[in-house]
């Protein structure tokens, strides 16, 4: 079991800001295929990850992190903040 | 160095004040400060800021670091706001103390630099005419590139 | 703009504050201040700033004026202190109000190159072992050719 | 006549802030000659003048910088402010 996180409009799009997720993907990668599969609006919240960031333990990282040990990942649109 | 991430407004001058005072060894202090901007053409009625509670702080705290290992400062003072704002309310802050103005002017610039891309905060702009996610600007990206 | 050359202390907190208040139009606010600094190895009594009364607003003036002629400028504030003052004290503060924090930093770094060696002011030290004149700095002068 | 000011330590060697001073000089440096050759302790402050700025009617200029019109110069070593 992992938690999953949205912020910004990538919660607007899923409709949650969290949620816990059974999976055995091993990278990032693969648990956005896993979650695209699930409905349209994971589909359309990951259609462009070029538009997307994410962290692993509230660490920023690439699609591409293995989650091994992974408690907490996170998906949002790139920070606005200052 | 203080980390400072709250909803309520701060005061700007009571903490530019409380972080210059009796800073004996060190002779220049930069703030920087970000204020919700209005365009008149475009009126807005509200900024509403999101943040990531927990993985905020610890990027926060990561920049300050870095900061203080790559300059001489004698410390570090970031305030950054999240919930709901109007224009002419700041939104955030940055402090540098340092003994000489270069460090200070670019430690501070560089935490401006990160904190807009690299710490958890989004901003959505609420106009009469509806709200939008205010997009990440590549300048601001590219900014980053000359640290 | 504004320009003050005065003798007693300002209040860095309140003129900090009145600086950015209700700047709806400007979204970056930069300050810079600088502090009488000691060094332990060779404790300071007190500061003595002598200036060029007439010249100085006039050359700060100027400086200001150019910094509003190169950047995008809101508003721009300069107060420089000049007479007796003691270590942890403040000697000046400059403020510029942008649209953009890339305008703002770089106004207020360009107001204080120039006004470190093109304003007349003139720095003496009294410490315990005698009295000398701050010696102007090569870098002061070489910081000008970036700009 | 024309008012001559000194500041810092200028002002220090020479023993005063300012003076009005008859002269049929054309330039600042036709100036500075004329005060060297008064007493040692002008000769003394202007002894080097790559170590000391000048202003004319209150702005800063170059030591060949004509007199012509001119109702004040400043003498000073190079500013530190800030």
């Amino acid at each position: 079991m992992i938690d999953v996180l949205y912020f910004a409009w990538v919660r607007e799009r899923i409709g949650l800001p969290r949620e816990q997720v059974e999976t055995r993907a091993t990278t990032v990668a693969e648990l956005v295929e896993e979650l695209r599969a699930r409905e349209e609006r994971y589909a359309l919240a990951f259609a462009d990850l070029k538009a997307l960031r994410v962290a692993v333990d509230q660490d920023l990282t690439d699609f591409d992190a293995p989650l091994a040990g992974a408690r907490e990942v996170a998906f949002f649109p790139p920070m606005t903040g200052g | 160095m203080r980390i400072v991430v709250q909803e309520p407004p701060f005061d700007l001058g009571a903490e530019a004040a409380a972080f210059a005072t009796g800073r004996r060894d060190m002779g220049a202090i930069v703030t920087f400060s970000g204020v919700v901007r209005d365009d008149p053409a475009k009126p807005l009625r509200q900024m509403v800021i999101e943040h990531y509670p927990g993985m905020t702080e610890r990027a926060l705290h990561k920049i300050a670091a870095e900061a203080q290992a790559r300059w001489s400062l004698g410390d570090v003072l970031v305030i950054h706001r999240f919930g709901a704002m109007h224009p002419g309310e700041m939104i955030m802050m940055v402090a540098t103390a340092a003994k000489h103005r270069k460090d200070a002017f670019e430690a501070a610039e560089y935490l401006m630099d990160y904190l807009k891309s690299r710490a958890p905060f989004w901003k959505k702009e609420l106009a009469a005419d509806g709200e939008s996610w205010v997009a990440a600007r590549d300048e601001d990206e590219d900014a980053l590139s000359r640290w």
